[in-house]
């Protein structure tokens, strides 16, 4: 393990871990949801290190992406909640 | 917060530090692990031969442990059901009229990440890719389409609509079901076949997981179609 | 202190991380975030202990991790959309009488 | 040897069909209930005679595959889950066809065949993998498809969320347990495990994560917070199906662990203390049963007492004579509480239909409109409090039989406060039951199908208590803990 791998690795952990700590004691909402699709993304490069490319890939997309995605979209209907009336569903 | 609830404080501050036990304990247990491990590795390496594919976890996914696969495929259904009868579909208000160029992009962008998600599909049997990863990317352009040119995606819950979420489980099931039938354990492809089987459940997974997670952005049960 | 090491510990603190945030918060989006970052952080000691295998990791670990991001991405989906939910039942985004 | 792979597929793929066509959901339902009783008796009688099925899914053998085991335990476990299955999807095919929002309950009927059919069949993959790993996903489809199904009823979304938030912890937890077995020992299958533990850190960290995410997911007492609301608030099919299957499912994984890989590692001290906890569940459960308002929060508490009674076996495990007696003991208790149980919730869910609420102290009057459902009410709870002849007493009966032999008196005393305090919440709520009232009519009596289906249920927990000598012996079926001695108590 070479200093470069090492510094690389050690950088690269320390941020995941500053980012989660963002993630649980952020002020602001936002600012946490984009912490936490920053910490899928860096997470994808963790396991990129250890030689697993295709979870890697899923993490990138479904941990970073999709779950970003959805985060944000649940945020926004928080946001602007009462003003969207909610009808029970009819019956099939 | 420790004015206002002085018993939650306290709560909230031995939680915390049974935590930090917790945690020192598990990066213990961690550090006596044995540094080399093979695992399954071998045995894996030794039985790839007759898994159909080269990539090794795709032949762990839908060949070693497909049932695990399964299961999980339905976990997704059962995610999307619960939120569907929760509540009717609320498109997002579409307050901001998107600007030519997003439009332009999407109309562009869409049509790439389908091809590309066809591409990771294919890539499964040999390397990093497969059924998860181009679900998820065609989920990506799902989104896109939903948040840029909503007004244009004609999402109707209807039967067919119904049957694509359904397939990817669907033909998962009805292949361990037919292989039971054939005489054969389940979910034991025969030999030659086994590429091309897995090719199949895959590319109906990856279809079935893009709409799922799609939908389940939208957060809701779309529209009753006209044609149901 | 090898590389694989290294990540498992990283791991193993963000699952308390979230643990802590998940007693912390009452905000539900909170809570669902929190408990994210715990199964990222599960996933990750899972994916470093595979790599103890050598060059190649193991790969089971890595189909289980596949496997269980597919389901904590349904899982948070579904958390969101009930969270929404109680959000216009309830006017607020915090389970009512709350006593965790 | 398909039996084992079609208990799970025929319900799937029922779901798929009920998901697909709405219209012929129920009839699919049915028709796959009927077929999942038939197939899991014949697993039953092929385990009675030819001892325990094995089989490897894929054809490739652990660790590489997955395996499947049934064994006596599984096949009972099986039955229950297919009599009160059938049970449930006849009663629901009474309770989803009224349209019932006037006292704004509004339960959408077209979610329930598929989520149902889903959670079932996630229900037999449980009890019949041998997988921690596979263990891991049914449980998280178990979980999330009980969410979905508590979540139909509109009143039930807070309770369906913090049950949700409680599985995943649950669930994350047994999650990093299997990892560290898996790193450990490079397997997950359980019969493998069993062989290579050993006792080393995190071996231990591994069972104490297991054991804690499975105690969540088993509401036992401090963990059972998230239970009597949701139970209480779900719709009557929905809380019969959780209480009596679904929080015995991860019991049953749990006792698989610990008969398992676990029993290697299991030292007494964790026995003992499973065991105060029951204790603690008992108690506490049985108290807050006796104060609770409403008909369904006083069968919701019930479920976390009687689940107390469940624990009671693993302080009694260790001892060598009593072992095999409380081992049948937990399980008759865990049949027949399932059976009675299921009863109960649809005996309340039929009162709360007809009158339109279920507060204890106005059931006034039901005696006299719902004669059938109070029948229910009355043989689940005798089932409950342990009265002879139900299935209820003779778990209890074993269990006090094993706390004398093995000289753990205090747990005896546990058991009949604990008998006397179900006794005291079932007496109170028959008590208001049985007043009459003027002829008020109730707003309009429930689908006669919802009542017998309750009755049948509720039966099926007393016979449980009359014919139990041929499916004992099927319990001692690949039955660790060795033969029962019932006739002459081994000194």
């Amino acid at each position: 393990m070479s200093l470069l791998d090492w510094l690389f690795d050690g950088l690269l952990g320390l941020t995941m871990l500053w980012l989660g700590i963002r993630v649980v004691s952020g002020a602001e909402l936002l600012n946490t949801i984009m912490s936490f699709i920053g910490l899928g993304i860096l997470m994808a490069l963790a396991w990129m290190r250890l030689g697993a490319p295709d979870v890697a890939l899923a993490e990138a997309a479904l941990g970073g992406g999709v779950t970003g995605a959805l985060l944000l979209a649940a945020f926004n209907r928080l946001k602007d909640a009462p003003s969207v009336q909610t009808e029970q569903d009819d019956k099939d | 917060m420790i004015k206002t609830d002085p018993l939650r404080f306290i709560a909230i501050l031995l939680a915390l530090l049974t935590i930090v036990a917790f945690g020192h304990m598990l990066a213990w247990s961690l550090w006596t692990l044995p540094p080399e491990a093979a695992g399954l590795s071998l045995i894996v390496n030794e039985k790839m031969p007759e898994s159909g594919v080269d990539a090794q976890v795709t032949a762990i996914l839908l060949n070693f442990r497909s049932y695990d696969t399964l299961l999980e495929l339905v976990v997704l259904l059962v995610a999307l059901l619960g939120a569907w009868y929760l509540g009717k579909l609320h498109l997002p208000p579409q307050d901001s009229k998107p600007g030519l160029v997003l439009e332009g992009l999407v109309r562009f962008l869409v049509p790439v990440m389908i091809l590309v998600t066809g591409y990771i599909l294919w890539l499964g049997s040999h390397a990093a890719g497969g059924a998860f990863q181009a679900g998820a990317l065609l989920a990506g352009a799902g989104v896109l389409m939903l948040v840029v040119i909503a007004e244009k995606v004609a999402v109707r819950d209807g039967v067919r609509l119904r049957a694509l979420l359904v397939a990817g489980p669907g033909v998962f099931a009805l292949v361990a079901g037919g292989l039971m039938l054939s005489g054969k354990l389940m979910l034991q492809y025969p030999q030659q076949h086994a590429g091309s089987l897995i090719l199949l459940i895959e590319a109906a997974s990856t279809l079935t997981i893009g709409i799922t997670l799609t939908l389940l952005f939208a957060g809701g049960r779309p529209h009753r179609g006209k044609t149901d | 202190m090898s590389q694989f090491l290294w990540y498992a510990l990283i791991g193993a603190v963000l699952l308390c991380i979230g643990l802590a945030g998940l007693v912390i918060h009452r905000h539900l989006l909170r809570r669902i975030l929190a408990l994210n970052v715990m199964s990222t952080g599960v996933f990750l000691v899972f994916v470093a202990l595979a790599k103890r295998a050598g060059e190649v990791p193991d790969p089971v670990p890595l189909a289980m991790v596949l496997t269980g991001l597919v389901v904590s991405v349904s899982a948070t989906a579904l958390a969101l959309v009930l969270i929404v939910r109680i959000q216009h039942l309830h006017g607020s985004a915090e389970l009512p009488g709350d006593d965790a | 040897m398909s039996l084992m792979p079609a208990l799970v597929l025929i319900p799937l793929l029922a779901a798929f069909i009920a998901f697909m066509l709405p219209r012929i959901a129920r009839i699919t339902g049915l028709i796959a209930a009927v077929t999942v009783v038939g197939l899991s008796l014949t697993l039953a009688s092929h385990v009675n005679t030819g001892g325990p099925l094995r089989m490897s899914v894929a054809g490739w053998e652990p660790p590489l595959g997955i395996g499947l085991y049934a064994d006596g335990l599984t096949a009972l476990m099986l039955c229950l889950t297919a009599i009160v299955g059938l049970g449930t999807s006849i009663y629901a095919v009474g309770y989803f066809k009224v349209d019932r929002n006037h006292n704004g309950y509004n339960t959408s009927s077209s979610g329930w065949w598929p989520l149902w059919l889903s959670l079932w069949a996630g229900l037999n993959a449980l009890f019949l993998t041998d997988d921690i790993f596979n263990l891991y996903v049914t449980l998280e489809l178990m979980g999330l498809a009980a969410v979905a199904l508590v979540a139909l009823e509109a009143h039930a979304v807070a309770a369906a969320t913090r049950y949700l938030l409680v599985g995943l912890l649950g669930s994350m937890f047994y999650l990093l347990g299997v990892g560290l077995l898996y790193a450990l020992h490079g397997t997950v299958d359980m019969k493998i495990l069993t062989t290579t533990m050993q006792a080393e850190p995190a071996a231990w960290m591994a069972m104490a994560l297991m054991t804690a995410g499975l105690l969540l997911k088993t509401a036992l007492f401090p963990l059972h917070f998230w239970l009597p609301p949701a139970h209480a608030n779900a719709p009557a099919p929905v809380s019969a199906v959780l209480s009596a299957l679904v929080v015995k499912a991860s019991f049953y994984a749990l006792l698989r662990l610990w008969l398992g890989p676990f029993e290697a590692l299991a030292p007494d001290l964790a026995g003992q203390l499973m065991g105060i906890l029951g204790a603690g569940a008992i108690l506490w459960g049985s108290m807050q049963a006796l104060m609770a308002s409403r008909l369904k929060l006083v069968v919701a508490y019930s479920t976390v007492a009687q689940i107390g009674y469940l624990f009671l076996w693993f302080p009694l495990a260790d001892s060598t004579d009593a072992g095999s007696i409380a081992w049948y003991g937990v399980v008759w208790l865990a049949l027949s509480h399932g059976l009675a149980k299921a009863g109960l919730f649809l005996a309340a869910g039929n009162i709360l239909h007809a009158s339109g609420h279920d507060r204890v102290t106005d059931l006034a009057g039901v005696g006299q409109h719902l004669p059938v459902t109070l029948f229910a009410v009355g043989l689940s709870c005798a089932s409950i409090m342990g009265l002879p002849p139900s299935g209820g007493f003779v778990g209890k009966w074993l269990l006090l039989n094993a706390a004398f032999v093995s000289g753990q008196w205090w747990w005896a005393v546990v058991l009949l406060v604990g008998g006397v305090m179900a006794a005291s919440y079932s007496f109170r709520v028959l008590l208001h039951a049985f007043r009459n009232k003027e002829s008020k009519h109730p707003h309009h009596t429930p689908h006669p199908v919802m009542e017998w289906s309750a009755l049948a249920l509720a039966l099926g927990a007393i016979l449980l208590g009359i014919l139990s000598a041929q499916p004992l012996e099927l319990l001692e079926v690949g039955a660790t803990m060795g033969k029962l001695a019932l006739t002459e108590a081994p000194q």
